[in-house]
Order: structure tokens, then C-alpha cells, then sequence
């Protein structure tokens, strides 16, 4: 996207990863590639997270996979995706014609899995970084998910990190308590950035029908209704780890959200859920963030960095 | 696919329904029966998602050119809001969306089969259709007498006009299904198109079936976003060369579908071990347009 | 409540707890007893948990306190409260005439604390039950919180459950991925049951102002935006525990929600941000609840646990 | 404090104030200047926190008995929404609320000091007052004239009617901190009431404090309940031996408070540092109601 016609240039760096604005898309919300609608300006995206690639393709969970909660939306798709030949076989071109650059998100549910989708995709053109999913369950760990477990956490991403050129992120959920600790687990095991929120755990349950409202059940929520958590997130990791480039997600709709989630030390942003609430979510966005640096008199996006100011004194004064 | 701010021409109420009409050029002129058109929902709301709604009728010409009409009862808090929508506000519109009814090359009696508010696209089908030189005839179903969706218009467009109400407050009493086989029978009918719940999509489906009559079936399953980025709307459907399904979008792959390629039993129902299995007929049927 | 008015009897019983409905007030949203509005119509309530109570008083936080954000309440009070012995003083007193059964929450930064707090509430008349909350962060132990060690959750819930003759509850956050793993912990140390789940760890920044909304600034999010994580808590955790009383709080704020929680899995339900926004909120509640169990045919709040139908099968069938 | 279901009786605008008439005796007849009202936003919002409004006139005799008004400016959705209120439409009205002005038993002449919306409770006092046989003078202050709040009625109940405006658009440009010192001086003010934003109040509250003028503040922190409930609208209140304070809550303990015993300091102001250290004269000053 052409920002010069506003007069700032809002291009961001992530430790060597450039994207011309701070505004990707989430992984899920713009399938891997194929059919994506013409309503999308793909070209004018900061860059693309693919719906995260399984080996095998995968047809996906059961409907229902969705459902709407107050300022959400609660889903289980079960990574329906091509696999990871199909994808670079049709999705990739695609993407690659529309110039856009590619986050490929990968998922397994054995560490050989992820070995072997670091090796399909790692020198691919168009490719500039892969996400590592690690909310699937391990196979291999009594079906705990990954990032449940240091231990595979550090083998997994390790490995990746180690036979990758590209820059790794590792996506998150917002784990509590140990979020920090988990994301210096990733940090360590070589990981160059993070990518903080996945969706958050949820259930809806219909009472009229008394059953609940995905097939799942339990599914991801996402949209406004997580901002918060995913900023608290963002704003924890960024705290102790100010140099590590975190790409913020999780209720991003306008440009204000945006800027919130800079302000809270990411380093740039992914919008999901308002991407089928309003396709254009992501391009007003960025065009939104060039209009705030402006006004603020900012120069760039990576000045919001670490600029938040916290109100007040820290919290639970004693009494005395 | 085309987005626009869409003014409001018209906004009035026939019955239990309310129909908008907007001025969106772009999106009627591409229009066809058994698209949909997607709404955008106001700011500040604790519902997000977009709405869907079946295009009941696309102007492309004379002194309404350039306008569609979508058309809908109350249910939730998305149709309630739009049911206060005045004339001159804007609307957020994502259209035409979807695959369209195919129209039958060779065949010529179409039944057309839906019930409630699920019958909004048949009006504009059964124009399409009559066009073309083809005999509509078309059954209606609904609970009350207020629900039975433009009965007039419907008279108008079809040979035989049957209504049945749950309550039996206008026309046969009982459900769709019961006059299906009838109507099947006395009309000759060879293509059946179909719009309604699940589950009476399923058992229409499975009649045509029994009696290989090619079917069309329009799907209005929930769709968060409606323009194919989210994939939580997934019918498994067989392959064409019948190797296997896949979770195909019911809004870009559909809303449109041929019934005999659904894998009824993997797409969950709502009262799921109710219905019936499969016939066997289903290998039998053959490809759609016949 | 009489809810004999409806013909339909209400009373839920959590192991020998037993409430004449099963609608309570939420810790922290109707004080600690003292100056409540004359509008929250107190004697009809099936209990009130009061706000934490420390030892000694507390101030709380700096203002701001509290922030909305997207269907939710971002708010961070810092336990203000008039200490354990005014506690008894004035405020139980006051909540003992409105013939309301109290739920004592107490909250230490120290095991000695908890113990103290025990000692003093246990054989006080009018208290039916304590509530431990547990996300204080512990001065002994490097000032995490104590849900975070199960080692220190074990000795604390320990030392309550040993030396209270009332059923405790144990009140966690819906922390991932060990919520069911930390129940057990509860449970085994002695806890009666689960208060599920507490505010989640949210923050809320002012894009304009470059700030922090809260002076904390992290705060606790409640309120509809967060009902999907409560429910999942509530399910994930019932499914393995079914004969654990649990108290399911988190965005309720209709009969439908209620239900909701009931049908995943809860005994009872806590009302918190929703009475804040209508202050008559669990009373028509309750009576929402006895018109859904009547039209459905249902005979007690009970009946509703473990009714939950999962829709369609298990997610993520595999392709082939 | 009492919960109605209250009809709009009149729905009106004077510049960019939009007034709302609710019938609500019982919170009517309770009503005294400097309480409010907490309204409820309706249901399918993502705004839920219910807002706080001054009463702006309470009408407890002739024909207007048992309605009350408040006024607003539009912030954001909650007074958006509010705005397209309609007459015969239903609020969720809880009130009165919180704490009033107290009148001075013995002092005399009353100036009256406020800024843009937070005028609207003090028309109301300014009726007491004089109906106590007060003097009252009043300066209003406002970004342009558009914001200044009903400067007839000022005028009406007013001995000396003060107007500031920021950009000069209407009376003198500036603020009201630049009219109060000369004021006080002209009217021989005894006893000082204000409401405003929370800078302009503190310097307000010190300008009083240096002259040793008895004043009442009224605070229009954020309330996410508005009745006492969640604890969240804290004000670090000195206690009344001295000894320590208190974090009261703005909402019921207040929006009235004695500014001298405020620790605002401790009151976390907009712009931290801004703000000058409070003055000697803290101590000094006698208790309120003087
Ligand atoms: C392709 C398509 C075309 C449609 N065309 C029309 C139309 O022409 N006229 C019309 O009135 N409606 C139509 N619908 C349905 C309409 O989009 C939904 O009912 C919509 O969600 C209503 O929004 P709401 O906020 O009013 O209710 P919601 O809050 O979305 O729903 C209220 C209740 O209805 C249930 N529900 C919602 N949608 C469905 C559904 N699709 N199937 C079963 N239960 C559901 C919900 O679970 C909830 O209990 C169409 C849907 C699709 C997908
Ligand atoms: C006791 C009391 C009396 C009040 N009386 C009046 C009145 O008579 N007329 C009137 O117009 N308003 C009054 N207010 C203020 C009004 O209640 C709030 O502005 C309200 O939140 C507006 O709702 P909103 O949704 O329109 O804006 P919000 O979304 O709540 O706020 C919009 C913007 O304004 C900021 N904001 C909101 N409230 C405040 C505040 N109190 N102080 C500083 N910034 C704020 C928010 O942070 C946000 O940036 C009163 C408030 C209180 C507590
Ligand atoms: C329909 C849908 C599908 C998703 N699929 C994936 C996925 O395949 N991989 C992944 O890492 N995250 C996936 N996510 C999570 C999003 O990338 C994102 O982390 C989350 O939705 C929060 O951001 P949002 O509020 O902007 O949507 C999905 C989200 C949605 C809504
Ligand atoms: C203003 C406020 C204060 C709270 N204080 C406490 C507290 O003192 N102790 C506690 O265990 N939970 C406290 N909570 C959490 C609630 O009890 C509840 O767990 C949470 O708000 C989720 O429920 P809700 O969505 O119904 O509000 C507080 C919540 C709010 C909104
Ligand atoms: S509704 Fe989103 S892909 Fe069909
Ligand atoms: S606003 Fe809730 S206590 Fe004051």
C-alpha cells in the first residue's frame, strides 16, 4: 500500500522483516490463498498469514463451527486446509501474484510434521516468515497441547527456528500465568518473534435447545470481545522483552485498536474477526494509523513502541 | 462480488415480513435467483456478525433499474435492528453473493418448494424461470396465515399455487412435505427446487430422490462473514467423481447445491438420528442441470 | 425468593450447601454488606459472596478503576475493603438482618492471612460458606499469584479446608492450559468446590491520550464478552469433576445465560457486572430460570447438569 | 434512590445540548441540585456501563410535577444513543443519586462556576438558592458560544451572568479560571460552587482555598454503575479527624464534595505534574457548610 499520498510513511521493521504498514492479515480469516474474495484488496495488505498449513490436507471439524457472542465470535474450524503440497502447488502462486508478502502458519501434531513443513516451505519466493501454531494437541505428549509443555515447546520451535532462514514467529494463546515465561521458552529455543493472541478458549451453549452451539464444542473466541486480553498479553511480553518484535492480534477492528496494541509494544498488528465484518478492516487500518501519526505529530509507527503511559501510581496503595 | 454504501429506496412490511429495497447497480445488475446479498451491522452493537439475506428481486431495468430487494421476518437482534431501517439510510452491501439456481436446459415443469421467509428467492426464480418458457408451479409453506410469504405474487407467477400452514389458517393444513408427493404428481413436475430448514430440505431431497427428479436446494445455514473467508460455513459434499467429500463453503460453493452430492449424515441435522439414512437412490440421480 | 409463586421449586443444593435459588451476588459487586442500594432487593438473593476480605483494611487501587470495553468491564479495585474485623463489625451484621446467607471471599498475600481470615469467619452465624480467592500474588513466593503453584494453592487451600467447618470454595481464573489440572489440586487439598472463573487479565489503553485506561493498569475483564471462557472453564472442568459443586460466574446477565452455565455444568450461578448495570438482575434471574425449567418441563436446577447435548461429533475429522 | 421505567416526556436541543424530560415522581420529588440520574443503555449494545447525568430541574409542583430533566452534549455512544430518544419512549432511570450542595445556613452571596455540560445541575441550585433568599451570580464557561449552556436562564436567575468562552465567540475569551478571581472580588462571593472538568476544578477549588472562600465541587468522574455497587469511582477523601484518608466513592459519598478535603494527589489528574501542589491554606479552611 501506497501511504506517500498521506505523507508518512508508516512501513515497520521487524528486526529485519519489513512490511510497508503494520497491518496483516490473521491466520483463518483469508483461507491460504485460494478463492480469496475480490472485495480483499490482498495487494494493498502489509502481508498475509495463511490459515495455518497441516501436512495432510484437512477437511476440518464438524458443523457447526461458529457462533456469535456478545461482541465475538466463537469458532472451530479444526484447520480445514489443502496440506502443505496443494498449497504451494495453488495457493502460493496466487498469493505471490498479488504481491503480497506470505506468513505461512504451520501446524502439526508431531515434531516431524513441523520439521517437514519448515523444509516444504522455507525457501519458497514470496515466503517472508512462517508462524508456528502450537495449540494443536501433541501426539506424541498425551495430546496436551504444545504450548502446554516447555519441554516440546522448545523442541518444536527449536527445530523449526534451526532449519529455517526465515524469521519464526511463535503464536500464543494468552496462558496465564505463565504467558512470559513461555514466550522466553520460545525466545530461547530461537524463535525471532511472537505473535500474541491465538483465540481464546470459549463454549456457547444454546439453552433453548439445551446443546451446545459448535460441534466442537469448545472453539476460539475472537473479535472485540478479546481486545482487552490480547492487549494485556501484548503489553506483558513486550514489558520484559522490548527488543523481541511481537505481531499484536485479537479484536483488532479500527485504527484506534491498532494503535492501541503499538502503543502496548507490538511491533505490528493482525486483524482476523473484522476482516468478515468488513473486508476493507485491514486497508482502512493502516490508512487510519497514518492519519493518527500525523495528527499526533509521530514519525513512525515504531514510536507508539513503548510510548504507553501508565495512569496513576501502581495499583493497591496499603492502607495506613 | 461488489461492496456498496447502499442508499434505502423503499422499506415496507407485507405480513409477519419486512422488505428493503436499496439502490445498488452494481450488485443487481450481476444478481441471480439464489444469491444473497450480505448486510453489514450497525457500529457500537454486541452482534458482529454480517447478515445474510436471499436476493428476492434484482431490477435491471425500467423505472426501478440498478435497485434490489431482500426480505425477511424478525428473528434476532440483526433482523430487528433492520427492521427499523428507514428510507434514505445506508446500507453496507456485499453482493451478489453465492452460486444461483441453474436452469434446467432441456426439462420444463419446475416445482418450486419452500417455506417461511426461506421463500424470498423463489419469487425471482420463478420469473427467471417463466422467462425462459418454463411451467412454475410452487408450493408455499408457513405456520400461520402471516407467515405465508406474497401469496398473491405467488398465484401470479405459478400454474398451480399450493399453500400449506402448520395451523392450517390459510390453505391445506400440515407441512410442505405432505404436499409435496402430490403436487410431484399432479404437476408433472420434472426439476424441483427447494428452500427451507434443514431438515425439510433433507426429506424434499429425499423424495426427489426416490423418484429421480433432479433437484436444486438453496441453503441458509449461518454465515458469519458470507464472502468465503471464514470457512465455518462447511457442507461436506461428494466429489464429483465420488472419491470422497469435501467441506465445501455454503456461501461461495453455495448457497446452491445439488441435494444427491450432500453427505446428509456428516452435516449435522438438528435433532441429529431423526432422519432417516440415505436411500439408495442416490447413485442412481443423475447430474444436475439434466 | 419464593418461588413457589411460579410452582416450580428452585433450590439447588451444592453438596449440602444448600440455596433456596441458585443465584448469587458475584465478589466485589455488591461490597462487603455495608451502604448497599436500597434498588439490589438483597433478601431475595440466594447468597451474596461479599468482596475479598484482607486481614487488615485496604484502600484498593488508584483511580482509574475501571474502563468499558467491548460488551465488558475492564476494572481493577484492588480488594478496597474495611478489614476482617470491621468486617464482622458492621457489615455482616447488617447482611445477617437482611437474612441473606453470606459467603465470606477472603483474600492473603501470606498463608498466615488466609489462616487468620478462616478463624475469624468460620463460626460467625449468617456465613454459610468462604470463597478463596486466589489471585492475590504471594509475598512468600516471588509475588506470583497462588493459582500459579499448585504447591502453594495445595497448602493454602490446605490450610482453609483443614481448619473451616464450611464448605470452601476455591475461586480460580479460566488459566490455560492447567485449569483442570489446578481443580484437582483444589479439590485434593481439601476444597468443597469451585467458584469458576474469576476476571480475566485484561488491558485497556487510550489511543488519544497515549495512556493506560486503568492506573493499574491491568485489570480484570467481566461482563458478556468474556461468557464464552466461563463456560468453557465450567464445561472442561465439571466433565472431569461432575460431583464437585461448581459456582459458574462470568457475563451472566439473563436466565438464558444461567441456564447456559447450568447446562455445562454448574450447581449455582454468580451474578457480578450485570447487577451493576441492572441492579435486579439475579432476581429475575431466578424467576427466568423457573419459567425456562416450567415451559421446558424440567423439574429442578439440578436436572439441567450434564444435559448439555454436544452437537454433531467430536471436531477435526481427519481427511482421507 | 428508586428505579423507574420512566417515558420521555420531552426530547429537545438548545445548541449542542440535547435535553431529556422523564416522568419519574418518585425520583422527582427526591431530587435535590447537584444529584443525578443513572440511565440505562439498552440491551444488543457493546456499551453497557449505564451513564450518569445531572438533574438539571426537578419539577415537584403544577403541571411538569413528578418529571425531571437532564442535559447532555454527545461524547460518544451512550449520549448517541441517547440523542435519538424519542418522546413516549421508555428510560431505565435510577435516582436520585449521590450526594447534593449543601446550602450555607448563614453566608450570603453564592458564586456559582461551571464549564460546558457540567452547567446543567447548576441552574437547578441556582433556583434553591435564590429561593432561599441567596444571592446567586454565576460564570459559565464553554469551548465557542455553542457550548454555552442556556445563557438566557443564566441571565434570569443570575445577579451577574459571566460568560467565557475559549475562542471568544461569545462573552470573554478564555476560561473560567481567567473570570473567577475578579469575580469573587465583584460579587463579595461567600461561598463557591463549581463543576467542570476535573483540572479546571482543582485549580478552581485552589483559587477558593488561597482566599480562604468556602466551595463545593461536583465530580463527573467515569461510573460504570452510578449506585455504589462496584467501588470503582474512588475519590481520596481526607477523613474528618485528619488522620489518614478514605477512598470514597464518587457516587454515593459524592459527586458533592468539600474540595479542601480532597487529596488530589492522590486523585490521579489528567495531566500529572500539570497540576500545582496544593497550597497552605488546606488546613485552614473551616468546615463546610460555613
Ligand atoms: C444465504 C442465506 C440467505 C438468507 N436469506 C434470508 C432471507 O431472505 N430472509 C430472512 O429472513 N432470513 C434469511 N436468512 C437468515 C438470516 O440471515 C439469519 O436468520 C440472520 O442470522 C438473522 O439475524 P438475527 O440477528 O435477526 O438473528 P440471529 O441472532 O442471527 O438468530 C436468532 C436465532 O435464530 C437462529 N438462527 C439464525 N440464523 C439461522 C439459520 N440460518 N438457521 C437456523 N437458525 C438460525 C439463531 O441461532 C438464533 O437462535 C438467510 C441466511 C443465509 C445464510
Ligand atoms: C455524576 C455525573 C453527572 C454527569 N452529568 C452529566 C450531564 O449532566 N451532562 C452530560 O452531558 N454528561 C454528564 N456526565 C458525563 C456522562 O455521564 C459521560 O460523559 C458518559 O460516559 C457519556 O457516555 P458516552 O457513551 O456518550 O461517552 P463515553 O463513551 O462514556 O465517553 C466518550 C469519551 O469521553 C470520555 N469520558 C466519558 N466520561 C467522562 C468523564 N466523566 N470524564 C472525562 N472523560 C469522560 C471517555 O473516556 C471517552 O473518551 C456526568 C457524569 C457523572 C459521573
Ligand atoms: C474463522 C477463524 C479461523 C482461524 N484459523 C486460525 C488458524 O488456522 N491458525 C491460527 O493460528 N489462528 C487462527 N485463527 C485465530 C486468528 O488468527 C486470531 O488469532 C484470532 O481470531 C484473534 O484475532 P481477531 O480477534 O482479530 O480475530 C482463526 C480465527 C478465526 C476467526
Ligand atoms: C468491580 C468488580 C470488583 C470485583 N471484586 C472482586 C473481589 O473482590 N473478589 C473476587 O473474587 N472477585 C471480584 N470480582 C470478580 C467477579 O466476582 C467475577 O468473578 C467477575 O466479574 C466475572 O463475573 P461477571 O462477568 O458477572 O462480572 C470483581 C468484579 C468486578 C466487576
Ligand atoms: S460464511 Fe464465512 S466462509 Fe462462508
Ligand atoms: S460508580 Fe459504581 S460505586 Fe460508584
Amino acid at each position: 500500500m501506497t501511504t506517500s499520498a498521506l505523507g508518512q510513511t508508516i512501513a515497520v521493521d521487524l528486526n529485519g522483516l519489513v512490511f510497508s504498514h503494520p497491518v496483516l492479515a490473521a491466520s483463518g480469516c483469508l483461507s491460504t490463498g485460494r478463492d480469496v474474495p475480490s472485495v480483499v484488496d490482498v495487494h494493498r495488505l502489509a502481508g498475509v498469514v495463511t490459515r495455518s498449513i497441516t501436512v495432510a490436507p484437512s477437511r476440518g471439524s464438524v458443523v457447526p463451527r461458529a457462533a456469535e457472542t456478545a461482541s465475538g465470535l466463537l469458532s472451530h474450524v479444526g484447520l480445514q486446509n489443502p496440506g502443505v503440497d496443494e498449497f504451494l502447488a495453488k495457493d502460493l502462486p496466487r498469493l505471490v501474484r498479488a504481491k503480497v508478502p506470505v506468513i505461512a502458519s504451520i501446524a502439526g501434531t508431531r515434531l516431524d510434521e513441523y520439521v517437514r513443513l519448515t523444509t516444504a516451505l522455507d525457501r519458497r519466493p514470496g515466503i517472508v516468515a512462517l508462524e508456528v501454531y502450537v495449540s494443536t494437541s501433541d501426539e506424541e505428549f498425551a495430546g496436551e497441547p504444545f504450548h502446554a509443555s516447555p519441554e516440546r515447546l522448545n523442541e518444536i520451535v527449536g527445530a523449526v527456528a534451526r532449519m529455517s532462514r526465515l524469521p519464526v514467529f511463535v503464536k500464543l494463546p494468552p496462558m496465564l500465568p505463565e504467558l512470559v515465561e513461555t514466550a522466553r521458552v520460545c525466545i530461547r529455543a530461537g524463535a525471532s518473534g511472537l505473535t500474541l493472541i491465538d483465540a481464546v478458549p470459549g463454549l456457547a451453549v444454546d439453552a433453548d435447545r439445551l446443546q451446545s452451539r459448535l460441534a466442537a464444542p469448545i472453539g476460539g473466541l475472537s473479535g472485540p470481545a478479546i481486545k482487552p486480553i490480547a492487549l494485556a498479553a501484548v503489553y506483558q511480553v513486550a514489558h520484559v522483552m522490548p527488543r523481541v518484535p511481537i505481531m499484536g492480534v485479537g479484536g483488532v477492528s479500527t485504527a484506534a485498536d491498532a494503535v492501541e496494541f503499538l502503543l502496548a509494544g507490538a511491533w505490528a498488528v493482525q486483524v482476523g474477526t473484522a476482516m468478515l465484518v468488513n473486508p476493507s478492516a485491514p486497508v482502512e487500518i493502516a490508512q487510519g494509523i497514518a492519519s493518527y501519526l500525523k495528527e499526533k505529530g509521530i514519525s513512525s509507527p515504531a514510536d507508539l513502541r513503548g510510548r504507553l503511559r501508565v495512569r496513576g501510581e501502581p495499583a493497591g496503595d496499603a492502607a495506613s | 462480488m461488489k461492496r456498496a454504501r447502499a442508499e434505502v429506496l423503499n422499506a415496507r412490511r407485507f405480513g409477519v415480513y419486512h422488505s428493503i429495497t436499496v439502490v445498488a447497480p452494481e450488485v443487481a445488475q450481476r444478481a441471480r435467483p439464489g444469491q444473497f446479498v450480505s448486510i453489514g451491522m450497525p457500529q457500537g452493537r454486541s452482534f458482529i456478525f454480517r447478515r445474510q439475506f436471499s436476493i428476492h428481486e434484482a431490477s435491471r431495468r425500467g423505472g426501478w433499474a440498478g435497485t434490489l430487494e431482500f426480505v425477511f421476518d424478525r428473528h434476532g437482534p440483526g433482523t430487528s435492528w433492520l427492521a427499523g431501517v428507514r428510507v434514505h439510510e445506508f446500507l453496507d452491501v456485499i453482493g451478489p453473493l453465492g452460486t444461483a439456481f441453474a436452469y434446467p436446459a432441456k426439462l420444463n415443469a419446475c416445482l418450486l418448494v419452500s417455506e417461511g421467509h426461506a421463500s424470498a428467492p423463489m419469487y425471482f426464480l420463478a420469473q427467471e424461470l417463466r422467462a425462459r418458457g418454463k411451467r412454475v408451479d410452487m408450493i408455499v409453506g408457513a405456520e400461520t396465515h402471516e407467515h405465508v410469504f406474497k401469496p398473491i405474487e405467488g398465484k401470479r407467477l405459478s400454474q398451480t399455487f399450493s399453500i400449506v400452514t402448520a395451523d392450517g389458517s390459510l390453505g391445506e393444513r400440515g407441512s410442505v412435505l405432505d404436499a409435496l408427493p402430490g403436487m410431484l404428481e399432479t404437476t408433472g413436475a420434472e426439476v424441483v427446487y427447494a428452500a427451507a430448514p434443514r431438515p425439510t430440505l433433507r426429506a424434499i431431497a429425499e423424495m426427489c430422490l426416490e423418484r429421480e427428479i433432479p433437484s436444486q436446494i438453496a441453503i441458509e445455514d449461518e454465515m458469519p462473514c458470507g464472502t468465503g473467508l471464514c470457512y465455518t460455513c462447511a457442507i461436506p459434499v461428494i466429489r464429483k467423481d465420488g472419491g470422497g467429500y469435501d467441506n465445501l463453503r455454503a456461501c461461495a460453493e453455495g448457497p446452491v447445491f445439488n441435494p444427491a452430492r450432500i453427505l446428509w449424515d456428516r452435516w449435522i441435522g438438528d435433532a441429529p438420528g431423526s432422519a432417516p439414512t440415505p436411500p439408495e437412490g442416490y447413485a442412481k440421480v443423475r447430474t444436475w442441470p439434466g
